[in-house]
């Protein structure tokens, strides 16, 4: 005997095992580290789950991230449907099939009925799918904030906080455009009310199919490797207003050349017609193997398109009780509760706020901010003046949360009534403070406004972030703002990026009050605009905080905008607080050799 | 050539041929003597994850992997292991025969150590022609050509 | 039975230049003084002799160095201060009691926040010149001195109307931006956001200089309405003509010191040689 | 009764495709062996190795050679088989200080430790075509001849077989190399965290410096070089134009593993690797000008290119690391370099999109139904604008 005979015999009794010996496509391991992620999508639905995907022997793209889950999830006693576009004959489908049926050794079917995975690229079976039968969806763009934002770590951020609120700003932009959502087929939609999914390239018209399904629904993106789902009974929305209508494709009076039906979807085809996209409905329905009340019930009629229904969504105007809201004061005053049950005067309190930057190559350590206090009432304005350096910029930076203090607190009376201590948040927790609790207005309007929407679409991102959710309702507040900031209000769906300095810096005013914040932030709010202009801006903020019982924070160098807008000022020097007191009196009569220099000069 | 790995690692690098030759000796005479040759793990094709530990920080990171095939038998109870690279099956079981072959001292041992020393002999020595040829590339400074 | 509302103790007040070598130039060398509800003092003197920094340091536009400015709530027995609508969205009424020392309050030691608060609503200060913002309207400016003493929406706006319709600015100005008006109109603007609902205390800075005899005769019959409602008025005039008319009771001061005080026909008729001169 | 399926057209078709393209390629196939490519194309092997991530250069010719040369399809096919195959273990870490060199150059310096080894290239001669037959259209002249001569004098005595010190290590014993501190990158907390495995653990972002080697390592070559050149003159700027080659190696190193029943390592064959240090001055703001910075590139096989824009890019993302840009060149490095998903998405755009284009089409008719002026109140305007 012979090693080579040895192993003849070995390779002989294994083909012996196998009748029909198949392609290994995928290691073991790689099937578990799959199954292992659509487990925790199943369990999350919705939440994109990533795993080691492996190479499968069709492109990236071609449906690698599906295959990968069938191959992993199925078995021998499977029966596995696959289409491509609703056609199980299109060429994706035909080698997928090839290819499951090879690796698993399972049985194949064209009836959606029999099959118990469906493997599909851009459709749901027109058929109902059912309890215990598993839905694969292929996905070539897993992320739904794509669009909207291209990191990928912002994306995660976005993901974990449900800040959803760019996506629904996009939404408000088309409508606001273009008198409609333009999104044609993987239309974001959120899955049991939390996570917003991109639903594979489906079509519109298949997006409630997925809402309270009876099926598992697992889709998967080899090339991002991620994977989610959508398990039974889960609720599915399409992300669209409360007040403006969800949109199928539909095209009125088209019916399928072949099956007459006019409840499918349709794709057109040479002549003007329409024919089914789902080859299996069409042929069933020619021999009458279909029921068809069943299947006008789960078509999307409630959604076909109606371009009246659109007609209003462009139109700008102001509602009169939005336009009282804003002149009656906003909301009531918001004050802390002391430790001993008592309100308190403050809406914002700032204690021992110290900001050192430590040394490095090239630099040496500075203390920006030393031991700055301060407290803010409603209906007051406290000024910081200080030149360029003198530490007033940080001190706001710290409050907002764009920078880190060194030490300090800073409470807030809409935080916990003021007693935590905004530095002992986290970074998302202080992102959400300054959805309605704390407003700033930078001295760069491109810090607080998106330059490529419009100026509507800015002011509805804060209003969508703090849970607005009619269009109309978006619209008109937003109009009522730009009204009350003089921002013409045909220029309401320009584009920022467009609009004068001055402009610019009457939208971040809007959006900054568009909730109705309990503490205003104004960081510079005039420097850097022509004097005339700025002369304006000021006027309107001065009128603003007379009618609110707004807690305020001027930061400026400019001595005339503090005493435009403030009752009390501090003076800061080299991250000291050399002086404060009664803004009139500070000008008038400044004690500080520091604060008597920069009088001088803002008299000069 | 007293350690296990030396022969090991001289089978693994050994010439598929010389390796079968080896083996089918051991084999055909184990037959002859009654003794069973066992195929514990059948000739199987895999990968060996290359790490590098990169020279900056000392981190270990993967470059690649290195397709290998494995095998395992078992000669009158005791085990013999290969591991070679690239797919050669037969190669592999068979060097696992002369790794068996060795362990249990079995009448062609000597064969095994010899074809094991042997191959590492010709591969110190096939680094030492290809380094004769090197050497002319070599870019020799004038001082240096001086000082010598 | 009067009450008391100001009483002015000791008062001092000097300015460090840091700026020329820590030079100290001295305003104020102790003044003291009392002023009942409804009382109208004017206040007389040469150029430089401490009038408008008494008023200051009253209103703490200067800080003054030592002494005590007491202001004095209205007692319960007074009762007489018009009653205003605050409405709840309003910040807090001023609440004396809550200050310490009671009823009775020192503005020199007030802290800010509550000196801010007062200025608006217990004392009002009308100075020589309009400090409205550019582009600012007469109408605006005086709403907001309206809105800080508590008034909102239409009782504002009437209150506004009111005041300014008095002091005789007609009316297709209170829109107009505050800088093209003409040196008398700017005053009555001026005046107009110092007495809107008005309060209790009204510090006047010469406030009718610049008007032409006409409007000035409308103004001070405002100002003088104001008295008879139970506001107190301590004013700088510079016209002896007005002094003897408007007021009950002339102060007359001399570097930095009070240095008479009485009627103003006893009083100015002493010192008439110095004020004239002055006046002149 | 049960649906059976329509017609059959699409597999026929690519049944008939599939026959189509192997009829025309079994011709000249025949003519050309495995061991002809391997032979002849050693650097197109090595590239496609690199790139798929699996040493084994049969293989990999095998795949060539099925793929026509296309070497992203090859790079498909390998990858693809690489996914059936089991993992047996993990190698011992192979250490690139053990490496037996065939070619060796250092930059950064005159005369460094050890010998500046041109082993067999072509970096320094002309690049003129010549056809087979042809005569050498630059023959060597007499001062070449006796130069030659002259090397092929020299003994290897002279020169021993040994390795070098590396540049980087010349640099720290004289004080002038950063320590190249990766802190804040293992969660782990370990000394010697396990490598990130990019075959089975998801990408996540952050990236560890193992992830970022590794992604490299696998990039496609030219993706690489184009990312360090963009880096260079387009307008992301990770790198800079200073940065110096310390030292570009190539050569073989041991592959070891464990043996399962001695738990001793072995050495089962060789892999050849081709190595790169960058060396780069810390002279921005915030760093110290004393020092310099290295970056580290390693590519299976022969491709220095792919090796020294690794280098490059690895020492720019060590300096960036934690700010807004380095976030975006991890993202880059991590998601937009492998070949095999930017070709396989590109690909994918052959397949049929009608279902998805017929939803945009009739957004796009949608679209054109409800153009209307931009704010208008009459309505009679807007009926005229929506006919």
């Amino acid at each position: 005997m012979s090693t080579a005979a040895i192993l003849d015999k070995l390779d002989h009794d294994a083909g012996a095992r196998q009748n029909s010996p198949r392609p290994t496509v995928m290691d073991e391991q790689g099937k578990r580290e799959v199954r292992r992620a659509s487990l925790a999508a199943v369990a999350i639905p919705g939440h994109q789950v990533p795993f080691g995907s492996r190479e499968m022997p069709v492109a990236r793209g071609w449906g690698s991230g599906g295959l990968q889950v069938t191959l992993a999830v199925g078995g021998e006693d499977d029966t596995v449907k696959v289409i491509d576009q609703g056609d199980e004959e299109g060429v994706n489908a035909v080698n997928l099939r090839r290819l499951i049926r090879g690796a698993l050794g399972c049985a194949g079917t064209g009836d959606t009925r029999e099959a118990t995975i469906v493997q599909s690229r851009h459709r749901i079976p027109e058929d109902r799918m059912r309890v215990g039968q598993t839905l694969v969806l292929q996905v070539p763009v897993s992320e739904p904030l794509r669009k909207v934002e291209k990191s990928v770590l912002e994306c995660q951020r976005m993901h974990a906080e449900a800040d959803y609120s760019r996506i629904w700003v996009a939404m408000y932009e088309e409508l606001a455009v273009g008198g409609m959502i333009t999104t044609g087929a993987s239309y974001p939609v959120m899955v049991n009310h939390r996570y917003l999914m991109a639903p594979s390239p489906i079509p519109r018209w298949d997006i409630p199919r997925l809402n309270h399904s009876e099926h598992l629904t697992i889709l998967c993106h080899g090339r991002d490797k991620k994977i989610y789902a959508v398990p039974p009974h889960t609720p599915v929305a399409p992300v669209v207003f409360d007040d403006v209508p969800f949109e199928v494709e539909h095209t009125p009076g088209s019916r399928c050349e072949l099956c007459g039906s006019e409840d499918t979807y349709l794709v057109p085809v040479q002549g003007g017609n329409f024919l089914c996209s789902d080859v299996e409905w069409c042929s069933r329905v020619r021999h009458r193997d279909v029921d068809a009340v069943e299947h006008a019930a789960l078509a999307p009629q409630q959604y076909y398109p109606d371009a009246a229904r659109r007609q209003s969504l462009r139109t700008i105007g102001v509602s009169d009780p939005d336009r009282q809201a804003l002149t009656v004061g906003g909301a009531q005053a918001q004050t802390a509760l002391g430790p001993d049950g008592t309100r308190q005067e403050w809406s914002l309190k700032v204690s021992g706020l110290t900001k050192v930057y430590p040394g490095s190559w090239g630099s040496s350590e500075v203390v920006a901010a030393a031991d700055v206090s301060f407290d803010v009432a409603p209906s007051e304005a406290l000024g910081i003046i200080g030149e360029s350096g003198s530490g007033k910029s940080t001190v706001m930076r710290c409050i907002i949360g764009d920078e880190t203090a060194s030490a300090g607190e800073v409470r807030l009376a809409g935080l916990e009534d003021g007693r935590r201590n905004v530095f002992d948040l986290d970074l998302s927790a202080r992102r959400r403070l300054r959805i309605g609790t704390l407003a700033v207005v930078y001295q760069d309007p491109s810090h607080g406004l998106d330059m490529g929407i419009s100026a509507g679409g800015n002011i509805a991102e804060r209003l969508t972030a703090a849970g607005w959710r009619k269009y109309h309702e978006i619209r008109s507040r937003a109009a009522a703002l730009l009204e009350r900031v003089e921002v013409p209000l045909d220029r309401m769906d320009d584009v920022v990026g467009q609009f004068s300095g001055g402009m610019r810096q009457r939208v971040q005013i809007a959006k900054a009050l568009a909730t109705d914040p309990k503490v205003l932030l104004l960081d510079e709010p005039t420097t850097g605009l022509d004097a005339s202009v700025a002369a304006g801006v000021l006027d309107l903020l001065r009128e603003l905080l007379a009618e609110r019982n707004i807690a305020v924070v001027v930061v400026s160098h400019d001595f005339s905008v503090v005493r435009a807008l403030t009752d009390r000022a501090m003076v800061m020097h080299r991250g000291q607080v050399v002086e404060t007191g009664l803004t009139d009196q500070l000008f008038a009569d400044p004690h500080q050799a520091y604060t008597q220099r920069l009088v001088a000069a803002a008299r000069s | 050539m007293t350690h296990g790995e030396n022969i090991a690692e001289g089978l693994a690098l050994a010439e598929s041929q010389a390796v079968i030759e080896v083996a089918d000796r051991i084999v055909a005479g184990a037959e002859s003597d009654g003794v069973v040759v066992h195929v514990v793990k059948p000739p199987e094709t895999g990968i060996v994850v290359a790490q590098i530990r990169e020279p900056l920080a000392q981190k270990r990171f993967i470059l690649a992997d290195v397709q290998t095939v494995q095998a395992e038998v078992e000669i009158a109870g005791v085990r013999g292991w290969s591991m070679r690279m690239g797919s050669d099956r037969h190669a592999a079981m068979a060097s696992a025969v002369c790794e068996a072959e060795y362990f249990r001292n079995g009448p062609h041992r000597g064969q095994v150590q010899d074809l094991a020393a042997k191959t590492l002999r010709a591969r110190e020595q096939k680094r030492a022609q290809q380094w004769r040829s090197l050497v002319p590339t070599i870019v020799e400074f004038e001082e240096v050509l001086e000082r010598s | 039975m009067t009450l008391p509302i100001l009483t002015v103790v000791d008062l001092r007040k000097s300015f460090t230049l840091h700026g020329l070598g820590g030079q100290v130039i001295d305003s104020l060398h102790g003044v003291s003084l009392h002023l009942e509800e409804g009382e109208h003092v004017a206040i007389a003197g040469s150029s430089g002799a401490g009038k408008s920094s008494l008023l200051r340091c009253l209103i703490r536009n200067y800080l003054p160095d030592a002494g005590q400015v007491l202001l004095h709530s209205a007692g319960p027995a007074g009762g007489e201060t018009p009653p205003r609508s605050r409405p709840a969205a309003a910040v807090p009424a001023f609440a004396p009691e809550s200050v310490p020392g009671g009823a009775t309050i020192e503005l020199t030691a007030l802290d800010d926040r509550s000196m801010a608060r007062l200025r608006g609503r217990e004392i009002g200060y009308v100075s020589q010149f309009l400090s409205a913002g550019p582009r600012n309207s007469p109408r605006q400016h005086v709403l907001t001195s309206a809105r800080r003493r508590g008034l909102e929406g239409t009782t504002a706006e009437q209150a506004v109307g009111e005041a300014l319709t008095g002091l005789g600015l007609e009316e297709e100005l209170w829109g107009v931006d505050c800088s093209v008006l003409s040196g008398g109109e700017r005053q009555r603007v001026n005046l107009a956001a110092g007495i809107v609902s008005p309060p209790r205390l009204l510090l006047l800075d010469e406030p009718v200089s610049a008007l032409d005899p006409y409007n000035r005769e409308k103004a001070l019959v405002m100002i003088e309405r104001l008295a008879s409602q139970g506001v107190s008025v301590l004013a700088v005039y510079h016209d002896m003509r007005i002094i003897r008319r408007v007021a009950s009771r002339v102060l007359v001061m001399a570097k930095g010191r009070i240095v008479d005080e009485g009627t103003p026909g006893a009083v100015l008729e002493k010192h008439h040689a110095a004020l004239e001169e002055a006046a002149a | 009764m049960s649906y059976a399926g329509g017609n059959r057209g699409g597999t026929e078709a690519i049944v008939a495709a599939e026959a189509l393209r192997a009829e025309q390629r079994t011709v000249h196939q025949r003519t050309l062996s495995v061991e002809a490519v391997l032979g002849a194309l050693p650097e197109a092997v090595d590239r496609v190795m690199g790139e798929a991530g699996l040493w084994d250069e049969e293989t990999a010719a095998v795949a060539f050679l099925q793929a026509a040369g296309d070497s992203a399809e090859a790079v498909h096919l390998l990858r693809a088989h690489r996914s059936t195959l089991t993992r047996f273990a993990f190698s011992e870490p192979i250490e690139p200080d053990a490496i037996v060199l065939d070619r060796r150059i250092c930059s950064a310096h005159r005369s460094p430790d050890g010998p500046q080894l041109l082993g067999s290239t072509v970096d320094y001669s002309p690049r003129l075509l010549r056809r087979s037959g042809e005569p050498d259209p630059l023959p060597p002249n007499d001062e070449l001849l006796a130069a030659m001569a002259s090397a092929e004098a020299r003994t290897s005595a002279e020169h021993p077989d040994r390795t070098p010190q590396r540049f980087t290590r010349y640099l720290a014993e004289n004080n002038l190399l950063s320590p190249h501190s990766e802190s804040g990158v293992d969660a782990s907390g370990l000394e010697d965290p396990e490598p990130y495995d990019l075959a089975l653990q998801p990408v996540r972002l952050p990236a560890s410096r193992s992830a970022l080697l590794s992604a490299m390592a696998l990039a496609e070559t030219g993706a690489l070089v184009g990312m360090w050149y963009r880096s260079i003159t387009g307008p992301d700027g990770y790198t800079d134009e200073t940065v110096t080659v310390g030292e570009v190696r190539h050569g073989e190193v041991d592959l070891s593993v464990r043996h399962p029943h001695t738990g001793e390592a072995l050495v089962i064959g060789q892999v050849r690797m081709t190595e790169c240090e960058a060396i780069d001055h810390l002279n921005d703001r915030g760093e110290d000008p004393g020092k310099f910075t290295a970056g580290y590139g390693l590519a299976l096989g022969h491709n220095e290119r792919k090796a020294i824009s690794m280098a490059a890019l690895d020492s720019a993302a060590h300096r960036i690391r934690g700010t807004a840009l380095g976030d975006e060149m991890e993202q880059s490095i991590m998601l937009t370099l492998d070949g095999l998903a930017a070709n396989g998405f590109l690909e994918h755009l052959k397949m049929p999109h009608y279902v998805t284009f017929r939803s945009m089409m009739e957004r796009a008719e949608a679209a054109q139904a409800v153009a209307v002026p931009p704010v208008s109140t009459e309505d009679d305007t807007r009926e005229d604008y929506a006919e």
